[in-house]
């Protein structure tokens, strides 16, 4: 037989073109969009740790500042995550017998430390200073997300570079007045832009975008 | 060029044709008709002839590139030159568009103490790309303009074709498509120019 | 008027009188050209001694494989370089394969545009060791890296969410634009041009796979002359782009050094220089292959002396670029009058790696220059080993630039020297066998000769008819 | 980064951050990582690193591994996610940390021979750095490279871990026990066969335990041993003065300073203070300042001090005496003359030195060098009594050392009274001796003969060659773990505080001394304090006075006064002269790095170039060219695997070693020098079989030179690791990098160094980029710059840089960030030397960044080249295009990434620990330059001048590195760049460097040299 391919050979090949055109663009997008999601950010779960320590209760409920626990975070780069003693403060006065509370009283009993899981990690070779931001008016919440009604705390943002760039290249947009820094739940107000362009002025918010800043 | 480049006259024609081809009946039973000749002379001369007697679809089959055959059927225009000169101009913009936005718009960063818009080490890349496209352009538009791909085609019917017209036969098809083709009076003019056969294409 | 009708294939209808030794011998037909060609391919049962080669060229071919394991799981360190010589085969072996795939693009497009009809026999293998070559070269800039697994896709400019975009600044960077834009273009090139020989073999194709694979890969090609119009302005018109993009590429390749500061690098003369210096390899490269071809395929009727001693005269052209590059060099040194630049010549010519200047001046200066000779130029042996003098030469002329110009640069304190390691050599003789290995199955299952071209340079191709 | 959180104890300690605070004192290292594992991290056998870099085989093995994993984690890392990581609070916390930022404590290091203040840096209870104590007079802010070094050997995975009985390990309270009897039949015999053997001990605390030990057992004896002690210094004083007194030099004072082989920069619980006090008098920008100082050096070896003298006189150890003669008789004492250097040109320079000295009286200063005998630092003493220096530039005071070393106490008298079986218990408070000792005192044969001595006790950092020959080894406390106090080299007392918990439950001689009188529970907190109660006027409140004085990190004015003293004429001047024996002397000399062999384990000290070799990881039989030729030595061979040497077989006294030859111009001629603490057969897994042993050549006698030397070539080469390799030193000066002149020259004209018809600042087709705000430059001054490595040591400490081993350093693949350049100049036979550190240039036109294809290198707002680890693919292409060749790569995974290893608590948390395949640079020590930033923002505030110190400016005993801001002209740095002294390097490829160099001025006899005052654009010789 003279023919080696079929009539619908052709339209079957030109359409197989445009299919495979299309996966490939579809791939691409797949992983671009990947490369975004709370899959690979760690964004959006929260974590199994000793004690299911409520911020939304501490904060918000009791009105406890943020101070109170992460008490270098206005003086040093590492927040700082409250030693057990603190939880007793409180907590030899009230539900001193939540089963619940067993494993702190028992850190606080035997000096062993609680061991609890990292949630905002980012890579040992980007260095990020709290005090720097926070006293430049940046809040807590817009890196951690509203804290304040958060039962157990999750990862709010990608902390991907392009993301810490963005406020760097913009921080009007998040800048707050001092006195809310630690807001536990911030929403910006309609004029936000306006506020942050004097907040910036005001404080000399000038945030670098030189790659010494965070790599070094 | 013994003829006048293409003319806008010349494209209103070509687009005339394209109109009659689409709105002529798909002709059922067969395709066309082909001749096979042995030599380079006969085809070159039958396709003037063909021409002459005012026929439209005619095509002409070589196992290489024959300018002669090319001339005589008028297959001389091409839209190729046009893709390739719209890549190439993508192409450049793209590239030097990219390094643009990404060195002085989007993250411009002091590097060796050199501008951000260092223009002059932005050519090179800009030129590959524009290269690049414009290539693309030739080979997918040649492509396109012929169909491609197109791994049937009803010329493939006739045995002999697919034996010579690859290796060293010449032929001329013209189509059922053609206004003035008519079965008996074309397979006569054929067959008056000295084709070592005259078949039927079926469809 | 109608004389001026020319084929863009560059085959002006010409009086016979005027051509000279023919390009295709006497006597070949239409269809003894397809028999010759088509027969070289899966018609005819493989030779042995293609079955041996490929055996070697795989067995280098592992070589490969364990250097660039041992690269990503151990760490460059498994190589020579060191502080001040940063690179060393890596890059030296990278320039050469690059400059060895110069010649098929140059045969194919340049000579195109030149209407050199000699080159219609020889450019389909030119062009498909072109393609290998540039693959071979495309090892080094990825695994000579640090960190391979990063390099390979930050090099690219694409969205990530670093924010962050290639330094376009860097000629490495022109590097990865212009090397891959040449493998993709050259690939192109290669693929349209076989498009209507992919025709044929599909049309004499004995067994239904192969049938339906060339099938597949000519997309219906049936040789009507709307599809020669339309593929004829393509094909002459990808010549066209190819020839701005090969001198691009070398230039691209030589500004690596140029754009640099260190003396011996940073000179205007490397971007013609390097490319003459590429195509005088990329020529060795390809008599190199030729010749065994034509013995092995008995190919002597459509490679004739006529194309081997073009390509002689080709060499011996670029070559002497060469040496005037060569010279200049020495020449520039010495008139700019800078401290640095003369030591460098002088230590260059003189100091611990003196040899490997004195072995570059006998293989690219002395033996090259015996091809003013006619007898050299068309006696096939002696080509051969001209051009494995060639092949080593210009291996060495980048060992001159690269090393003896990193060893010792500015700071005499910081001074060292270079040596390659087993692994060095292993990632090269590597190469070698990726190379061999996709020459071996090009000549086995494609044309390594393109028919249609041959067939549109015999005698009345055209036809006698006039206009 | 997990941070790391420390629960603290009970000690009170004070640091010198907050004053009076009342801070805390941690307890055990369980809980400094606060996770069970760390005790796996410590009690674990060694840390792959460092140690297998010594042997290739080992380290490939290892490589491979590492490579691997990282290698996948790369693949993977393609797709990012952060392992899991954990946060582990305190359970209590201490009130004074604040997690994220360094504490600094000031406490004090006797790392050679006297105290050194220091402050160190603590991270979260982790010390990761030594910085110099500024009020403290041994360091003045500075410190040497030994200090800086302390810092590896306290986290050394090799410290012994456990008390051990012949190798069986064992328990403290067991060895308290097993003493017990024996020190009861001493008690009985009032301890006749009691033996102490201690290192020099500047620590009023421990002499007083000993004395109080003395009193119980009043026929004990305490000796001394100690390769850096000053034996020769000590019996010159006596015969000089009739008693033991040191000398404390006034270089202020003295315009003319004549050194006999008295290497006062390189050597020396003194050196840092002298380095300061001498290069004061050397650098200055405007002639007015004040007079330069001139040096003329004797020696017969040669020595960082040597290669900073302005006259130096290569010599024969004898002819060192020779000249102190001729000095001797010049000032008319009366004093046989004796052997002089045959050179006319030495003969000439004696000449204008006596001069030079005869016309400044009061303002001369001779010194003599350890390695010269008794007669000579005796007739020193004399002749600067002549000159009426005495009291001017030379104070002599009482000995700071408790125990002054002499014949009585020496180790040999000990080993005489061990062979004699007069010993029934010896305890060694640590050092080495087994391997420090001269074989031939008899010490090493009476500790091996198991008959002799009942009880061997040893108390050592390492379970080393002593250990090895003792009954008992009990791991010492490292200085940063326990309490003790010392005495600088003038006498100023300081208590030393611990940073850190034993991390082996080592004792302190306090402690072991203190069981030895019956107390072993007291901890040496206690012991101190009991101590200090006395010295701590009872007026004041103790609490108080003490902390005062621990947060100060000394006690004020308590250096000692000037002993007046006359030098007592007698028998002793009529010594018979000491004549040349034999036609070849071989000197011995301390290891300008490892010393006596005590940092032998020590990655740094051993990679760290030695200062004119340049030789790491090694020693060699060093020669001059001269007499390299007569015994045929040939040059060293540079190669991409090494610079290859012949083996010579070195022979004296009937005894032979082995060793590789090495060429040094300006050696002696007819001497060969060997360095000590080569060949270490127990000192851990680093130091290992490093270098010869070369100890078996001394004799006890005279053990730094002996004479009638032979050398054979052997045939065999030898690959050794030389960071500044090829032979021919070429012209530094015609390339413009060294730019030197003399005094004359510059007082005639302060500008010789620029190049003439050079422009300072050359056009470029681009704009420039602005730098508003700060704008960092550095400033090196080559006058003030002795060539110590204490700023390359420093810099390692700080930056987190790796040890890569013998094997890369001959590949040529050395890591560290800063190189100190040297360069030859004048005749190989006597060339003048010149030090030159090389940082990274911090170029404005930097070539490295315009190349580099992700930009992982590019420019900081504040003009400083950033260097991106974690984006650098590793092409390598920036360090090819570097001028200045400062960059450094990890061609294998050489940073300790095994967190195992207790090497990773050194590790500074603000500096990244560089992966496989990434390019790294010096970074103007960037982390402490953001630090100094954020804090200025967060007090709303500019940067203050000199708020930022660079590693290598802090440590710098001579201050010749000022880094600061640009913009500011009234800045240090901006003041130094002004001097007509400032040049840049490779000015002519506008590469626009922000580090600059002062031309290096040096103060030659215009006398000697009437050429010396055209610009040394002539030619520095090979050497």
């Amino acid at each position: 037989m003279a023919q080696l391919f079929p009539k619908q050979a052709n339209g079957l090949s030109q359409a197989s073109i445009a299919a495979g055109a299309a996966v490939g663009a579809s791939v691409l997008l797949t992983l671009f969009l990947l490369a975004r999601s709370g899959y690979a950010t760690g964004a959006g779960t929260p974590y199994d740790q000793p004690v299911p320590f409520s911020h939304n209760h501490h904060t918000t409920g009791v009105g406890i500042d943020c101070r109170y626990c992460h008490t270098s975070v206005e003086t040093s780069a590492s927040a700082s995550i409250p030693p057990t003693q603190t939880c007793m403060n409180c907590h030899s006065q009230i539900w001193t017998f939540a089963p619940l509370l067993e494993p702190v009283r028992q850190s606080y009993r035997t000096g062993e430390s609680l061991e609890w899981r990292k949630v905002n990690d980012l890579p040992d070779f980007a260095y990020f200073n709290h005090s720097a931001h926070v006293n430049k008016g940046v809040g807590c919440t817009t890196c951690h997300g509203q804290i304040g009604e958060m039962p157990l705390v999750f990862q709010a943002q990608s902390l991907q570079m392009q993301w810490c760039l963005a406020c760097h290249r913009n921080p009007e947009q998040f800048l707050r007045p001092k006195n809310e820094v630690m807001a536990p739940v911030w929403n910006p107000p309609a004029n936000q832009l306006e506020v942050g362009m004097k907040l910036k002025a005001e404080y000399q918010a000038n945030p670098r975008l030189s790659c010494s800043t965070c790599h070094r | 060029m013994s003829e006048p480049g293409y003319t806008p006259s010349r494209l209103l024609h070509d687009l005339k044709e394209l109109a009659a081809w689409a709105k002529a009946p798909v002709p059922t039973g067969v395709y066309g008709l082909m001749a096979e000749f042995s030599n380079a002379d006969d085809v070159v001369t039958a396709a003037r002839q063909v021409k002459a007697a005012g026929y439209r679809k005619v095509d002409g089959y070589s196992p290489y590139p024959m300018e002669s055959l090319i001339h005589e059927l008028e297959q001389h225009h091409s839209w190729v030159p046009t893709i390739v000169l719209g890549g190439g101009l993508t192409g450049f913009l793209a590239g030097y568009g990219l390094e643009y936005w990404s060195q002085v718009i989007e993250y411009p960063m002091n590097i060796g103490g050199r501008p951000f818009h260092s223009w002059v080490s932005f050519i090179p890349p800009a030129f590959e790309t524009t290269i690049l496209f414009a290539s693309f352009g030739a080979v997918l538009g040649m492509l396109a303009l012929n169909g491609f791909p197109r791994p049937y085609h009803p010329v493939f019917n006739i045995e002999e074709f697919t034996k010579g017209a690859s290796n060293d036969k010449f032929y001329l098809v013209i189509e059922a498509a053609d206004p003035k083709f008519d079965a008996a009076g074309t397979s006569e003019l054929l067959k008056s120019l000295g084709p070592t056969f005259v078949r039927e294409i079926p469809a | 008027m109608a004389s001026s009708q020319i084929s863009s294939l560059g085959t002006p209808v010409m009086d016979p009188k005027y051509a000279p030794l023919p390009l295709v011998a006497p006597g070949h037909t239409n269809d003894s050209v397809t028999e010759k060609i088509a027969h070289m391919t899966m018609e005819k049962e493989t030779p042995r001694a293609w079955w041996l080669t490929l055996l070697v060229a795989l067995a280098m071919l592992g070589g490969l494989g364990t250097a660039i394991l041992g690269l990503l799981f151990v760490g460059i360190g498994l190589w020579g370089p060191n502080v001040p010589v940063g690179w060393g085969m890596d890059i030296i072996n990278f320039v050469w394969w690059i400059g060895i795939g110069h010649a098929g693009t140059l045969i194919s497009a340049i000579l195109l545009l030149f209407k050199q009809r000699w080159r219609n026999s020889i450019n389909r293998f030119a062009e498909a060791m072109t393609l290998a070559a540039v693959l071979c070269a495309l090892q080094y800039p990825l695994f000579h890296t640090g960190r391979p697994w990063l390099a390979f896709y930050w090099l690219l400019p694409y969205p990530n969410t670093m924010g962050l975009w290639p330094n376009f600044r860097s000629p490495l960077i022109w590097d990865v634009f212009a090397v891959s834009t040449y493998g993709l273009v050259s690939l192109l090139f290669w693929y349209v041009g076989m498009i209507p020989d992919l025709g044929t073999l599909r049309d004499r194709a004995k067994n239904r796979i192969s049938k339906v694979v060339y099938g597949m890969l000519s997309m219906g090609w049936r040789n009507s002359a709307r599809h020669w119009s339309n593929y004829e302005k393509a094909y002459l018109l990808l010549a066209g782009l190819s020839t701005p993009l090969v001198l691009s590429v070398h230039s691209v390749v030589s500004f690596d050094f140029a754009v640099s500061l260190i003396p011996g690098w940073h000179t205007t003369i490397f971007p013609p220089y390097f490319v003459a210096g590429a195509v005088f390899a990329g020529f060795a490269m390809v008599l190199n292959l030729a010749i065994p071809l034509r013995w092995l395929y008995r190919l002597e009727d459509v490679i004739t002396m006529r194309h081997i001693e073009n390509m002689a005269k080709v060499m011996l052209a670029t070559g002497l670029i060469v040496n005037y590059g060569y010279f200049m060099e020495l020449f520039m040194a010495w008139y700019s009058g800078d401290f640095f630049e003369r030591y460098m010549m002088k230590n260059r010519v003189l100091g611990p790696y003196w040899w490997s200047y004195a072995a570059l001046m006998l293989c690219n200066v002395i033996v090259p220059n015996t091809l003013w000779w006619k007898k050299a130029r068309t006696n096939t042996i002696w080509l051969f080993i001209v051009s494995l003098f060639v092949g080593v030469g210009m291996w060495l002329e980048r060992f001159v630039i690269i090393v003896t110009s990193l060893y010792r640069d500015y700071m005499p304190s910081s001074w060292g020297y270079y040596k390659a390691t087993q692994f060095d050599w292993m990632f090269f003789i590597g190469t070698g066998g990726l190379f061999l290995t996709l020459m071996l199955l090009f000549v086995r299952f494609l044309p390594a000769v393109p028919m249609s071209e041959v067939k549109m340079i015999l005698p009345g191709a055209e036809g006698r008819v006039k206009r | 980064m997990s941070d790391v959180h420390i629960p603290i104890s009970q000690v009170t300690r004070v640091s010198k951050g907050a004053s009076g605070a009342k801070p805390r004192f941690w307890r055990s290292l369980d809980e400094l990582a606060g996770s069970e594992d760390i005790k796996v991290w410590l009690h674990r056998e060694f840390p792959e690193k460092a140690s297998e870099f010594t042997d290739p085989e080992g380290r490939r093995q290892f490589l491979q591994l590492m490579g691997a994993s990282v290698a996948l984690a790369g693949l993977s890392s393609a797709c990012t996610r952060q392992p899991a990581e954990a946060i582990v609070p305190y359970a209590k916390a201490p009130e004074q940390f604040i997690p994220g930022k360094p504490v600094y404590f000031a406490t004090v290091l006797s790392t050679d021979g006297a105290a050194q203040g220091v402050l160190v840096e603590s991270h979260m209870g982790r010390p990761t750095k030594i910085e110099g104590n500024p009020d403290h007079p041994g360091s003045l802010g500075s410190t040497d490279h030994f200090a800086q070094a302390e810092i590896l050997n306290l986290y050394d995975p090799d410290r012994s871990k456990s008390v051990t009985y012949r190798t069986e390990t064992q328990t403290w309270a067991a060895f308290v026990a097993a003493i017990r009897p024996v020190l009861d039949a001493q008690k009985a015999l009032k301890g006749e066969g009691l033996r102490l053997l201690t290192p020099t001990v500047t620590s009023p605390t421990l002499a007083g335990q000993i004395a109080e030990l003395l009193k119980q057992y009043p026929l004990a004896k305490w000796h001394v041993h100690d390769p850096i002690a000053r034996r020769n210094a000590m019996d010159g004083a006596r015969l000089a003065f009739g008693r033991a007194l040191q000398p404390v030099y006034e270089f202020s004072e003295a315009d003319v300073i004549i050194s006999l082989d008295a290497d006062f920069l390189g050597l020396g619980g003194d050196k840092v203070a002298n380095a300061r006090a001498f290069s004061a008098r050397r650098s200055f920008d405007t002639v007015a300042d004040r007079e330069m100082n001139r040096l003329y050096m004797v020696e017969s070896s040669i020595s960082v001090t040597g290669s900073n003298a302005d006259h130096r006189m290569a010599v024969r150890a004898a002819e060192v005496e020779g000249i102190a003669r001729e000095l001797a008789s010049a000032v008319g004492l009366p004093v046989e003359k004796g052997a002089l250097p045959a050179s006319a040109m030495a003969k000439s320079i004696v000449e204008a030195m006596i001069k030079d000295a005869k016309v400044r009286p009061t303002r001369t200063l001779v010194m003599v060098g350890e390695t010269q005998p008794a007669f000579v630092h005796a007739l020193g003493f004399a002749i600067n009594e002549k000159l009426g220096s005495l009291g001017t530039t030379l104070i002599l005071t009482e000995p700071v050392e408790a125990n002054p070393p002499s014949a009585e106490n020496s180790i040999e008298a000990l080993s005489t009274d061990m062979a004699a079986g007069k010993v029934g218990a010896l305890f060694i408070l640590g050092g080495n001796p087994v391997a420090t000792a001269v074989p031939e005192s008899g010490f090493v044969s009476a500790m091996k003969d198991q008959t002799k001595v009942a009880l061997r006790v040893h108390l050592g950092l390492f379970d080393d060659e002593t250990s090895e020959l003792c009954h008992w080894h009990i791991p010492e406390a490292h200085a940063l773990e326990t309490w003790g106090d010392a005495r600088a080299f003038d006498g100023t007392l300081s208590v030393q505080q611990p940073l850190i918990a034993p991390l082996y439950d080592g004792k302190s001689s306090h402690e072991l001394v203190q069981s030895l009188l019956g107390d072993s529970t007291s901890t040496s907190y206690q012991i101190v304090q009991a101590a200090w109660k006395s010295r701590i006027p009872a007026a004041a409140n103790f609490d108080k006075g003490w902390r005062r004085i621990i947060h100060d990190g000394l006690v004020p004015a308590s250096a000692f006064p000037a002993a007046v003293a006359k030098t007592t004429p007698g028998a002793w001047m009529q010594a018979e002269p000491a004549s040349n024996q034999g036609d070849l002397d071989v000197a011995f000399r301390l290891d300008p790095n490892i010393l006596d062999g005590r940092y032998a384990n020590n990655g740094w000290m051993q990679e760290l170039p030695k200062p004119l070799t340049k030789l790491t990881w090694d020693n060699a039989v060093l020669v001059s060219p001269k007499t390299a030729k007569r015994f045929s030595i040939p040059e060293p061979e540079g190669s991409a695997r090494g610079s290859f040497v012949d083996r010579v077989r070195l022979e004296v006294g009937g005894q032979s070693v082995s060793m590789p030859a090495w060429i040094v111009p300006g050696h002696p001629d007819d001497v060969v020098t060997v360095h000590l603490g080569g060949g270490r057969k127990r000192s851990g897994k680093v130091g290992q079989g490093v270098g010869v042993d070369v100890q078996s050549l001394r004799t006890a006698g005279s053990p730094w030179v002996r004479s009638g030397g032979q050398v054979t070539r052997d045939g065999t080469r030898y690959g050794m690791g030389c960071t500044q390799d090829h032979w021919k030193m070429e012209d530094a000066s015609e390339r413009g990098l060294l730019r030197t002149g003399s005094y004359e020259e510059f007082k005639a004209n302060p500008g010789f160094a620029q190049h003439p018809g050079q422009p300072t600042e050359m056009g470029s087709l681009y704009p420039a980029h602005p730098y508003n705000g700060n704008k960092w430059g550095m400033s090196i001054d080559l006058s003030a710059c002795i060539g110590c490595n204490a700023c390359i040591t420093a810099c390692q400490s700080e930056n987190n840089i790796a040890v890569v081993g013998k094997e890369q350093i001959m590949m040529g693949r050395e890591m560290q960030w800063l190189r100190i350049d040297r360069y030859y100049e004048g005749d190989s036979e006597s060339p003048a030397v010149h030090h030159q550190p090389v940082p990274c240039m911090q170029c404005e036109n930097a070539s490295c960044e315009v190349v580099c294809p992700v930009a992982a290198t590019t420019h900081s707002d504040e003009g400083l080249n950033d260097m991106v680890y974690n984006r650098c693919v590793g092409t390598r292409y920036c360090s090819n295009n570097c001028a200045y060749k400062v960059r450094r790569f990890n061609f294998f995974l050489y940073s300790d990434w095994d967190t195992n290893s207790s090497l990773t608590l050194q590790k500074n948390p603000d500096v990244t620990v560089r992966s496989r395949g990434v390019m790294e640079k010096c970074t103007y020590c960037v982390q402490r330059v953001n630090e100094a930033r954020i804090n200025s923002k967060n007090e709303g505030r500019e940067i203050r001048e000199g708020e930022i110190k660079t590693a290598c400016q802090q440590v710098c005993p001579t201050q010749a590195i000022v880094f600061g801001d640009l913009n500011n002209a009234e800045s240090a740095v901006s003041k130094k760049k002004a001097s007509p002294r400032n040049y840049v390097l490779l000015q002519e490829i506008n590469t626009k460097p922000r580090t600059s160099y002062l031309a290096s001025v040096r103060n030659p006899n215009p006398e000697l040299h009437p050429g010396a005052s055209e610009p040394t654009e002539g030619e520095a010789h090979h050497g």
